[in-house]
């Protein structure tokens, strides 16, 4: 069997991503997705720092330390790009403006809620970011995770167990096993990594799935 | 390529149904974007729920839209003027329904639908008749009337320049309830007076970013002021 | 005895404005204390339609349809003036921004209270516009009116018969006879026109008024 | 004549009280004041509360001033990075309090107070641990948290250009937590990096009219990417 690794993950998402599309890219892995976008489709990335139409690093001489995006790197603007302040941002995320976002997460529920910004840990110092605007405000919310953690348990729950950043918000899984969909409480296996079977996959987790390939 | 800018009036206005809610920019007549209101005339919608500050002037733009019976209802500040014979005597022979809002109220109100929020306590017209039978409360030694957001399905306005991602620029005070309306409606279609090259605008200067336009058409015939 | 015209109670509210004050003038005879506003001192006027640093009527060869004031009347802007939309402006109104506003009415109630928006008619054509926000935003809100109706009736009352624009809002009051402060529950007047005595004025209004000269 | 600029850092945070709650603008370092952040350390106030989107940086600009033991609360969304080793150990000592906000709630809340809300509805942080102890409410078929306006008593905020009126205009994303913050503080401060004539900012294109800025002061100062 033959996981996908995280730039073909990435690379996956990308090629989900339509023409024209209003996209945020979570900091971390997402952010990925932005390497594999098709050179032939104009997509418009949003940065939550009040960029619209971010293009990628600059070269280091051209570095602008009033050009950052969320991750605090530095980024270009595209032409066409344009400026604004944190609350006009804001406002398109958490007014539905954003077609599609993608995180990172520790833990997915069948339902769909989003654990992705603390561990619970007691001695964590915590820190949300605009993770729980994003989870709960753009069209379409995917993630992008691995399947099962390092130690082996599956990441997509019957419920999360690290604190929640939003409820119901996850649209589509991305992993290294398998492209999901949450859709009407159901989870819909779309596509399954090379030599996996849906049986496989089934064994792994211990919410109920459904294979409904998407081609 | 992404290209929101539409070739005609017609095409500009067509899909929006009966019965949608309709924002329409505009103070007066600065940024109202009368050749949009004709092409919404000509398309043939009823049953609107408009949303402006005012409720016509004279007998052109949306004084036409009135006169031409597809309004049910109208949601403003400041319909009785010296010239809004349309709308006064539809009002008095009870032909169309008035939602009175403080203009301030119509703004924020506006503001939350195109911010996602759910409701917001206004001081605006507490202890006022256009506050009566709504929600009130006490907050930090002031008092607060409940208001809820004004969505919309379309919004018409009227912009300067525009570029095929939909960003904007306006014109002096004919900005007025433009970029907040953009921001409120699925479906923003806003009139300019020119059409420039993608990253002609100035990144720090675009008042609406692109992302609140859905399509954008320009005007040929432009009036003298309101070139440059 | 003297009454003071408009265009006297005109200067007199803006001998009060001080330099650098951001000002509101309400729709028609608030408008005309512009003309009477010191050269000397610069003041900054806001228009609710999204200008401040508003200046004087243009030239008629000057005339901008996109360059218009509340009343809908042709201005022009100051250098260092600008132009935002409606959400910032009413911001600036409704957020305690304006240091002064000056407003018309048909009553003010002895505790504030201001009336200046629909005479309750039965069929009158209800307008608000911004008369409520400014009402309640501005950090001082300043009356000019008529001391009494045309039918001799007096517009400073106990309670205000027309429907309420704002409550507890007025902090001052230039009429024909007299300027009067609103302050912490009393009616102190400030100033009478030349002739007129505390004692002729207490005799127009059924309110107990309080003779405190400015000056 | 109206001169909102002031000649020295010194003045420009002169007056800043012991107990203040004080805005900062930034994200990262991008729009962080550092120059008004050094002179309020030198200025001394202290048992302050601070709002910021982040808890400071290595240990320059706000991570100077939590080193110094004069931040009492701090009010952000992304306390944690990697380089905030002095807000770690503070908080892990107990020695500063954290109010965290997700980020958008932190926004809406401040503008909510410059534009004299008294609450909203926002459905971000509903049914998150965030959101404990908040009023919800269901409303049109979503949830939302009741959250307050965050206002200030001074905002301390970096902008690219300014004139004696206080408009301003920013850099870049440099821009960020700035015009918001302008508009929810008693007292805001501006450093900008150049100083025009009055009527040399383009009316179109001021993005925080003077009405929300008292002070600005030029940086000498210019780091080279600041330029222009």
């Amino acid at each position: 069997m033959n996981k996908w690794n995280r730039d073909q993950i990435a690379q996956k998402v990308a090629l989900d991503i339509p023409e024209g599309a209003y996209v945020n890219l979570g900091i971390g892995l997402p952010t990925r997705v932005a390497n594999f976008l098709p050179p032939d489709r104009e997509i418009i990335l949003h940065s939550e720092n009040g960029i619209l139409g971010m293009g990628p690093a600059p070269l280091p001489a051209d570095i602008d330390p009033d050009l950052i995006n969320a991750g605090k790197e530095p980024v270009t603007l595209q032409p066409g790009g344009c400026y604004f302040h944190h609350g006009d941002s804001f406002a398109m995320m958490r007014g539905g403006h954003l077609d599609i976002c993608v995180l990172g997460a520790f833990q997915v529920s069948r339902r769909g809620d989003l654990a992705n910004w603390h561990t619970g840990a007691p001695d964590a110092i915590p820190a949300v970011g605009g993770a729980m605007d994003l989870a709960i405000g753009a069209k379409k919310v995917y993630v992008m995770m691995d399947f099962l953690t390092k130690t082996g348990d599956c990441k997509l729950v019957d419920t999360c167990e690290y604190p929640l950043t939003g409820i119901g918000c996850v649209d589509r899984l991305y992993t290294d096993l398998a492209i999901i969909d949450i859709h009407q409480g159901q989870l819909l296996v779309r596509e399954l990594a090379d030599g996996l079977t849906f049986d496989d996959l089934q064994r792994l987790t211990g919410v109920t799935l459904t294979y409904q390939p998407a081609h | 390529m992404i290209n929101k800018t539409v070739a005609t009036l017609e095409e500009s206005v067509a899909g929006i149904f009966d019965g949608a809610t309709v924002m329409i920019g505009g103070f007066g007549t600065a940024g109202q974007p009368a050749e949009l209101i004709d092409a919404l005339i000509h398309q043939g919608a009823r049953d609107l729920t408009i949303v402006n500050n005012n409720a016509g002037n004279g007998d052109i733009g949306l004084a036409a839209l009135l006169k031409a019976g597809r309004v049910r209802k109208i949601i403003c500040s400041f319909p009785r003027q010296s010239d809004s014979h349309v709308f006064d005597s539809l009002y008095r022979a009870g032909q169309i329904e008035l939602e009175l809002v403080p203009q301030g109220n119509l703004a924020v109100r506006i503001q939350a639908a195109g911010a996602g929020l759910g409701a917001i306590f206004t001081p605006t017209g507490f202890g006022t008749l256009l506050a009566e039978g709504k929600e009130t409360r006490h907050i930090d030694g002031k008092d607060y009337v409940l208001e809820y957001p004004i969505k919309a399905d379309f919004a018409l306005i009227k912009a300067h320049k525009g570029d095929r991602w939909g960003n904007l620029t306006y014109r002096k005070a004919a900005r007025n309830f433009g970029p907040i309306m953009a921001m409120a409606a699925d479906c923003t279609i806003a009139q300019v007076n020119q059409i420039v090259s993608l990253g002609e605008l100035d990144p720090e200067s675009v008042v609406t970013p692109g992302i609140f336009v859905q399509r954008l058409v320009r005007i040929q015939h432009q009036p003298a002021a309101s070139a440059a």
